[in-house]
C-alpha cells in the first residue's frame, strides 16, 4: 500500500498532488466531447493531470473510457473541447504528432508488432530519436552503427525494468499474454512520453501477475517521474496505485477525487460499484 | 443527339460491366476474396451457350439455362478444389490461386475449343428500339442487359436481406468466427456464394457475347478486369454499387473516347477511378469500416 | 515463466540473410562457370538475364508486399518506366560512353531515378488508401503508365530531345532519330545486359533491402505492416515510411526494367501489363511474403518452368496453371504443409 | 482433334527420321493466349507443307517444330533458344511482329537463316542480311492500300480505325496516313482502340459517319473488324470498307453472318476460294486435318516451307550441313530465286529481305472473295 498522497487545492477547483502543485499540469482537458455514429460517446469531459500524477479512469463497460484515450491520442478527433498537453493545444494534431508531443499509450486489445522481435518493438519506438538517414543505413556508415548500438543498449535497459532482457530476440507475438502487456508498456516508454496512458494493463492477468504489474507501474513512475492515466477494472489495483480517480458513466464524468472519496461517493456506488456487485 | 447516342453506347457497355461486376462484388462481399477467375467462368458460360445454340441448335434461352447449370457446377468444383483448402490461408495466397485458376480455365478452353474466334449468336437478335424518329437507338440487347441487371440486383438484395441463407451470408461477411459460433455453416455458405456468383457469370457471358459477339478463350479476361474496376468504383461488396459503378465506367469510357482521345481512353477511365477513390476511399456506395481501437 | 522454447529471431534472421547472399553467390558462380564452359543450353543461357531481372523485381516488390504489407498490382509499371528511360538513356549515351558495362550501369541508374520519380508521383495519392483499394489504384496506375507509354514519342536530333504525345509530331531534323515510337516501343536496342551485370544488380538490391530492413526505416515498415495504429501511436510517420518503401521499391524495379529491356533488341509497353505485375506478385507470394530468398527462388523456378514444360507442347500452359495452383495449395494449406514437412529431413526445429 | 494433331506430329517426326536425315526447321508463334489464332494457323500451314514434301520422299525432308511464344518478345527468345538447342538449321522466325523483331536479332547474331511467314513490321528485317519475310511489309501495305483506293477512285474522304497497341495495325496506319494525300485521299477521321477497350466501336464509327467518310480503312485483324462491321450495321452506317491481309479469315469465323462483310474490300495475297489447283489442294488438306478453312497466316506458313524446299533443293543443301553453312546459301537463293506459292506468283525477295508480290484486291460478294480487277 503506497503512502497516501496529500492533495492540495489549487485554483479553479482542480486538485493536484502537492508535489506537482507548483508545476504546470501535463494535461488539461476542457469540455472534451465526441459524437460517434450520432451518439455522444463522451461529453463535457474535464480532467487535469499533474506532472507526475497517477490517475485512474474507471467506469462501467461502454462508459467511454477507451474513447477518452482515443481522443487524447487523436485516433478520433474531438468534436468539441480542447486538450492542452504541456500547455500546448493539440488541436489539429494527428496520432503521430501527439506522440511526439508527449503522449504514449498501450491498447486494450494488445497491439504489438507481432512478427518483430521484442527488442525491435522497443527500438521501433525509438525511431524518432535516432539520427541517421536511409543512405547511412544502406551503406552502413559509422553513424548508423553508433546510433543502432546506443538504441540497442537503451532498449535492453528499458526491457530490464520488466525483467524482459532475456527474451529480447523472441518474436513479440509468441510471448505469453502478460509479457505482451508488459512489452507494450516498455514500447510506450521508449518514446520518452511525459504522459503514459495504460488501457487495462491488468486485463486477463492472475492475481500474482497483477501484483507484479502494480510494482512495475510504481517502479516506472518513480524512475521516469511521468504522469500516468490508467483504465482498469481491477479495483484493488486502481485503489492501490492511483492518486486521483475519475469515474465515467455514459460519456460523462460522474465523480472525481481521491480513492477514498470515490469509494464513498454515492453516485459512484450506484452507477458503478453497485452494479458491479450485482453482476 | 450525338451526345445522347454516346451516352446510350456508354450505358450499353456499362451494363455489361455491371453484370460482370455483380458477380465480383458478391463473392468479394461474402468471401472477402478477389476471384480473378470470374471473367473466365464467364467465358466458359459463353462457350457452353454458343455450343448449345449453334451446334445443337437449342433455343438460346435453354442454352443460357444449361450454361448456368454448367457454370454453377464449375464454380462449386473450383471452389471446392482450389479455394476451400485455403480458407485459413492469407488472402494473397487465395488471390494467386484464383489467378492460377484463371490461367487453367483459359488454357483448357483453348484446348477444347481452339483459339479461332467464334461469332456468338445473339440470344435475342440484333434489333433495336428507335427513338425520336430513329435519331436515337437502343439495342434490344442493351435493354435486356439492363433489365437483367436490375432483376438480378433486386433478387440478390432480397435474397441477402430476407432469406435465411442470405442472412447467413451477411453474417459470414461481417465476422466468420462469430458466424461459426452462431451455428452457421461458414464453408457451405461460402460455397453457395460461389455457386450463385458462377451461375450469374453464365448469364453475364451470354449477354456479353450477345452484345459484342466474338468469343475466344481470352474473352473473359479483360472485361473481367474492367468489371473488377467497376465493382471497386461502386464500392466493392455493395450490390447496387456494382451496378452503378459498371454503368458509370461504361459511360466514362465512351465519353473519354469521344471527347478526349480514343487512344488514351483507358488512362482516363483509370484516372477517374483514382480520383473517385481519393474523394470516396471506399467507392461510390461502399461502407468505410473503421478499425476498432 | 513457463514458455515454449521460443525462436530466436535475431539468429534466424541473420542466418536467413547470410544464406541468401551465399545462395546468390554460389548460384552465380555455378551458372557463370557452366555458361563459360558451354555446359549450359542456349535456352538456359538465354534466360539468365531475365531471371536476374525478375529476381530483382521480386525483391523490390517484396519490400512493399512482404515488409510494408501493402498489396501492389502495378509493379510492372515501374519496370516499364525503368525499361524505357534506361534504354533511351543508353541510346543517347552511345557516343558518350563507348564502354558498354558503364553505359549499362548509367542506364540502370537513370532508370532507377525515373522509376523512383514515378513511384513518388503515384505514391502521393496511392498511399492515402488502404488494403484492396490501394491495390486497385496501383493496378490503375500500372494501366495508365502502359497507356501513356503506348502514346509517347521521343526523338533526338541536333536540336536536342523532342517528345510528343498521341502522334509523332516531334518533327526531327534530318539525321534525327526517333527513339521511343509509341506503341512500337523501342527497336534495335543494343543488347548490353549481361549475366554478371544482372547478378551484381541482384546483389546490390539484396544489400539495399536487407540493410534497409535492419534499420530504423525497415523497422518502421514492419511496424506499419504489423499494426498501423500502434505504429502511429509511437510516433511513426506512416505516410513518410510508406512513401520511402514505395519509392525504393520503384527504383529497384526501374533498374530491373532497364536490365531486362537491354537483353532484347526490342521492347514495347504492352509487355509490362497487368499479367506481368501479377507474375511478380506470384513470385513474392509463392516465395513467402517478406522472404527474399524464397521470392528469388520462386522467380527462377517460375521462369524456367514454362520452358521445361515445352515438351508437353500444347498442354504446356495448362500444366503451368496446374503446377501453380498445386504449389499455392502445398505452401498454404496447413494440412498439406504438415504432410510435406514430415518428409523434409532438413526441417528446422525452431519452425516447428 | 488434338490427339490427331499429336499423332500427326509424331508421324511427321518419324517419317522424316525414317529417311535418315531431315532439315530441322523451327519457328515460334503464339500457340496460347490472345494471339493464339495466328500462331496456330501458321504452324498448321507449315505442317501440311512439310508433310506433303516428306510424303514425296525426295532428298529434302523436313522435321518441323513450332514453339509457343505467347506473342511476347521475351518468350519468343526463350522459344528460339529452345529450338537452337534442338538443332534448328533454318528458322521460320516468329509469327507476330514484335516477337519476330526480337528473334530476328538472335537469328542475325547466330547466323541462322530466317524466313518469317507473317511478321510484317519493317524492323524485323531491317539491317539483317539473313532475315526474310513471306508477307508484305507493313509500310508497303499502307502505301499500297492508299494507292489502290486513290487509283481506283473508291473514295475521297476516308476514315481510319486502328488498334493503337498493335505494331502491325499501327505500322500500316502510319504509312497509309502519311501517303494518303499523295493519292488524293482526305483523311477525315482517325480513331484508335486498344486491348481492353476493343469491344465498343460506337465512338469511332460515329466520328467517321459524322465527318462524312465514304470509306473506312481498317488496318487490323479480322476479329475486331467483325465487331466493327456488326456495330456499323446496327447504327445504319454503310460506307465502303477496306481491309488489309489481316482481314482475311473473317468469312470463316464460325457463326459469322457473312452478309455483314458484303462489299468489304481488302488487299490480301491469299484467297481460300481461289480456283487454282495449288490453293484448292492446300485448303482441302487443311480442312480435312483441322476442320477449319485456312487463313492467310496458314497460307504464309505453307508457302514458307515450300520456299525453303525450293531454296534447299536449288542450293543442293544436305541435312548434315549446319546452320552457319546453310545461311549464306539461303541468302544467295532467296535473293535470286522466284517462287510460286499459294500467296502469290512470281514472288521475289530484295536484298534486305522484303518480299515483292502483288497484293490481290478482293471484294466480298455473296459471302465469297471475288477479284477486284
Amino acid at each position: 500500500m503506497r503512502a497516501k498522497t496529500k492533495y492540495v487545492p489549487i485554483p479553479s477547483t482542480i486538485i493536484l498532488p502537492e508535489r506537482d502543485a507548483e508545476r504546470a499540469p501535463v494535461l488539461e482537458c476542457v469540455k472534451l466531447g465526441i459524437t460517434l455514429g450520432g451518439i455522444k460517446a463522451v461529453e463535457d469531459f474535464n480532467l487535469t493531470v499533474g506532472r507526475t500524477e497517477i490517475v485512474g479512469l474507471i467506469g462501467p463497460n461502454g462508459a467511454g473510457k477507451t474513447t477518452v484515450f482515443n481522443l487524447l491520442t487523436k485516433v478520433y478527433q474531438p468534436t468539441t473541447g480542447t486538450i492542452l498537453l504541456n500547455g500546448q493545444d493539440t488541436h489539429g494534431m494527428n496520432t503521430m504528432q501527439v506522440n511526439k508531443a508527449g503522449i504514449a499509450r498501450t491498447f486494450q486489445n494488445i497491439r504489438l508488432f507481432r512478427n518483430m522481435s521484442v527488442i525491435d518493438n522497443v527500438k521501433t519506438a525509438m525511431n524518432n530519436e535516432m539520427r541517421y538517414n536511409m543512405a547511412s543505413a544502406i551503406l552502413r556508415l559509422p553513424n548508423y552503427r553508433r546510433e543502432e548500438v546506443a538504441a540497442h543498449r537503451r532498449a535492453l535497459k528499458l526491457l530490464s525494468i520488466f525483467d524482459m532482457q532475456g527474451v529480447a530476440d523472441v518474436p513479440a507475438g509468441s510471448l505469453p499474454y502478460g509479457a505482451q502487456r508488459r512489452l507494450e508498456i516498455v514500447r510506450a516508454l521508449a518514446t520518452n512520453p511525459s504522459l503514459l496512458l495504460l488501457d487495462e494493463p491488468a486485463a486477463g492477468m492472475n492475481p500474482s501477475e497483477t501484483a507484479d504489474l502494480m510494482d512495475n507501474i510504481r517502479k516506472v513512475h518513480e524512475m521516469f517521474q511521468i504522469a500516468i492515466i490508467l483504465i482498469e477494472h481491477d479495483m484493488s489495483l486502481v485503489m492501490n496505485i492511483c492518486e486521483g480517480i475519475c469515474v465515467l458513466n455514459f460519456g460523462h464524468v460522474i465523480a472525481k477525487g481521491t480513492p477514498d472519496e470515490i469509494q464513498s461517493n454515492p453516485a459512484v456506488i450506484e452507477a458503478y460499484l453497485g452494479r458491479k456487485k450485482e453482476a | 443527339m450525338t451526345f445522347l447516342n454516346f451516352f446510350i453506347s456508354g450505358i450499353s457497355l456499362g451494363s455489361i460491366y455491371a453484370i460482370i461486376a455483380l458477380g465480383y462484388t458478391m463473392v468479394y462481399g461474402i468471401a472477402k476474396m478477389l476471384n480473378f477467375a470470374h471473367g473466365d467462368v464467364i467465358m466458359v458460360g459463353a462457350y457452353v451457350c454458343f455450343y448449345m445454340a449453334v451446334r445443337y441448335e437449342l433455343p438460346p434461352l435453354l442454352g443460357v439455362v444449361i450454361a448456368m447449370v454448367v457454370c454453377t457446377l464449375l464454380g462449386m468444383i473450383v471452389e471446392r478444389l482450389a479455394y476451400k483448402p485455403l480458407r485459413q490461408a492469407p488472402s494473397l495466397a487465395v488471390l494467386i490461386t484464383a489467378i492460377g485458376m484463371s490461367y487453367f480455365l483459359q488454357n483448357t478452353a483453348l484446348l477444347l475449343w481452339s483459339s479461332n474466334p467464334k461469332v456468338f449468336p445473339s440470344i435475342i437478335g440484333r434489333g433495336s428500339f428507335k427513338l425520336f424518329g430513329g435519331e436515337l437507338s437502343v439495342s434490344h440487347i442493351t435493354a435486356l442487359t439492363i433489365g437483367v441487371c436490375l432483376v438480378i440486383m433486386a433478387a440478390l438484395t432480397l435474397f441477402v436481406g430476407k432469406t435465411k441463407m442470405g442472412k447467413a451470408m451477411r453474417a459470414c461477411s461481417e465476422d466468420k468466427g462469430a458466424a461459426q459460433l452462431m451455428g452457421i455453416n461458414v464453408n457451405a455458405t461460402i460455397s453457395l456464394t460461389f455457386a450463385i456468383g458462377s451461375g450469374l457469370a453464365a448469364v453475364a457471358g451470354a449477354l456479353l457475347c450477345s452484345a459484342y459477339p466474338t468469343l475466344m478463350p481470352t474473352t473473359g479476361a479483360l472485361p473481367g478486369i474492367k468489371a473488377f474496376t467497376a465493382a471497386v468504383f461502386g464500392g466493392i461488396g455493395s450490390i447496387p454499387g456494382a451496378f452503378l459503378g459498371g454503368l458509370m465506367l461504361g459511360v466514362i469510357e465512351i465519353f473519354a473516347k469521344a471527347y478526349i482521345s480514343s487512344q488514351l481512353s483507358d488512362a482516363v477511365v483509370f484516372g477517374v477511378l483514382i480520383v473517385v477513390l481519393l474523394v470516396k476511399p471506399a467507392g461510390l456506395l461502399g461502407k468505410m469500416t473503421q478499425e476498432k481501437v | 515463466m513457463t514458455m515454449r522454447r521460443l525462436i530466436n529471431l535475431k539468429r534466424v534472421e541473420a542466418r536467413r540473410i547470410y544464406l541468401t547472399y551465399a545462395v546468390v553467390i554460389v548460384a552465380y558462380v555455378i551458372c557463370q562457370s557452366m555458361s563459360s564452359a558451354k555446359f549450359l543450353s542456349s535456352s538456359m543461357r538465354g534466360m539468365l538475364v531475365p531471371i536476374c531481372a525478375y529476381m530483382v523485381m521480386a525483391v523490390s516488390l517484396n519490400l512493399v508486399v512482404g515488409i510494408l504489407g501493402e498489396l501492389s498490382l502495378g509493379h510492372a509499371g515501374f519496370m516499364s518506366v525503368g525499361a524505357f528511360s534506361g534504354v533511351a538513356a543508353a541510346i543517347l549515351l552511345q557516343g558518350v560512353i563507348p564502354f558498354a558495362p558503364v553505359r549499362l550501369a548509367v542506364a540502370m541508374i537513370v532508370a532507377a531515378v525515373f522509376a523512383a520519380a514515378a513511384g513518388f508521383v503515384i505514391g502521393i495519392p496511392v498511399l492515402r488508401l488502404k488494403g484492396d483499394y490501394l491495390a486497385i489504384v496501383t493496378l490503375a496506375f500500372g494501366e495508365i503508365i502502359k497507356s501513356i507509354l503506348n502514346n509517347f514519342y521521343l526523338g533526338v536530333d541536333s536540336g536536342g530531345l523532342h517528345f510528343s504525345m498521341l502522334a509523332d509530331t516531334t518533327r526531327l531534323l534530318p539525321g534525327g532519330k526517333l527513339i521511343i515510337r509509341g506503341p512500337m516501343g523501342i527497336s534495335g536496342i543494343q543488347k548490353i545486359a549481361t549475366f554478371p551485370a544482372g547478378a551484381i544488380l541482384l546483389f546490390i538490391s539484396l544489400m539495399i533491402v536487407f540493410n534497409l530492413v535492419n534499420s530504423r526505416s525497415g523497422r518502421a515498415f514492419m511496424a506499419i505492416r504489423d499494426d498501423r495504429i500502434a505504429a502511429e501511436s509511437i510516433g511513426l510517420d506512416i505516410t513518410k515510411y510508406k512513401m520511402m518503401a514505395f519509392v525504393m521499391s520503384a527504383a529497384l524495379a526501374g533498374a530491373a526494367g532497364a536490365l531486362f529491356a537491354m537483353n532484347y533488341s526490342t521492347i514495347v509497353a504492352n509487355k509490362f501489363d497487368f499479367n506481368t505485375s501479377i507474375l511478380i506478385l506470384v513470385f513474392v507470394v509463392l516465395g513467402g511474403q517478406g522472404n527474399m530468398l524464397g521470392g528469388i527462388i520462386a522467380a527462377a523456378v517460375l521462369t524456367i518452368l514454362p520452358e521445361k514444360l515445352r515438351e508437353f507442347s500444347e498442354y504446356r500452359m495448362l500444366l503451368y496453371a496446374i503446377v501453380l495452383i498445386v504449389m499455392m495449395l502445398a505452401t498454404n494449406n496447413a494440412e498439406i504443409k504438415d504432410f510435406i514437412s514430415r518428409f523434409n529431413p532438413f526441417r528446422r526445429k525452431e519452425e516447428a | 482433334m488434338k490427339k490427331v494433331l499429336v499423332c500427326a506430329m509424331l508421324v511427321l517426326a518419324m517419317s522424316a527420321s525414317a529417311f535418315g536425315a531431315a532439315f530441322k526447321v523451327g519457328g515460334t508463334g503464339p500457340l496460347t493466349g490472345g494471339a493464339a489464332i495466328y500462331g496456330t494457323a501458321a504452324m498448321r500451314g507449315a505442317q501440311i507443307a512439310a508433310e506433303e514434301i516428306n510424303a514425296m520422299g525426295g532428298d529434302i525432308q523436313f522435321e518441323l517444330r513450332y514453339e509457343d511464344d505467347t506473342h511476347d518478345a521475351e518468350k519468343a527468345v526463350n522459344a528460339y533458344n529452345a529450338l537452337k538447342d534442338w538443332g534448328m538449321q533454318v528458322s521460320l522466325g516468329s509469327v507476330t511482329s514484335k516477337p519476330a523483331e526480337a528473334t530476328a536479332a538472335e537469328n542475325f547474331a547466330d547466323r541462322i537463316f530466317a524466313l518469317t511467314p507473317s511478321a510484317s513490321s519493317a524492323a524485323v528485317t531491317e539491317g539483317k542480311d539473313n532475315v526474310f519475310q513471306m508477307c508484305f511489309v507493313d509500310p508497303n501495305q499502307g502505301t499500297a492500300s492508299a494507292q489502290y483506293i486513290g487509283d481506283k477512285k473508291l473514295a475521297k474522304k476516308v476514315a481510319v480505325i486502328w488498334k493503337n497497341d498493335d505494331v502491325y495495325s499501327k505500322g500500316v496506319r502510319d504509312t497509309f496516313v502519311e501517303n494518303a494525300a499523295k493519292f488524293g485521299l482526305e483523311i477525315v477521321s482517325e480513331t484508335a482502340f486498344a486491348d481492353g477497350n476493343d469491344t465498343d466501336f460506337s465512338v469511332q464509327l460515329t466520328d467517321a459517319k459524322e465527318k462524312g467518310a465514304e470509306l473506312v480503312f481498317l488496318p487490323m485483324y479480322y476479329q475486331p473488324a467483325s465487331l466493327i462491321l456488326a456495330q456499323a450495321q446496327a447504327m445504319g452506317y454503310a460506307p465502303k470498307w477496306f481491309g488489309i491481309d489481316g482481314m482475311d479469315g473473317i468469312l470463316t469465323m464460325e457463326g459469322f453472318d457473312k452478309s455483314l462483310a458484303e462489299g468489304v474490300m481488302l488487299l490480301t495475297p491469299f484467297n481460300a476460294d481461289a480456283k487454282d489447283e495449288r490453293t484448292q489442294n492446300f485448303v482441302k488438306k487443311y480442312q480435312e486435318k483441322f476442320g477449319e478453312i485456312p487463313n492467310q497466316f496458314a497460307a504464309d506458313g505453307y508457302d514458307c516451307v515450300y520456299a525453303y524446299y525450293q531454296a534447299l533443293t536449288q542450293a543442293k543443301a544436305t541435312p548434315d550441313m549446319d546452320a552457319e553453312t546453310l545461311c549464306p546459301k539461303m541468302i544467295e537463293q532467296f535473293t535470286t530465286m522466284t517462287f510460286n506459292g499459294v500467296t502469290g506468283e512470281n514472288v521475289r525477295w530484295s536484298k534486305n529481305g522484303e518480299v515483292s508480290k502483288d497484293p490481290k484486291g478482293m471484294v466480298i460478294k455473296n459471302g465469297v472473295y471475288v477479284g477486284l480487277d
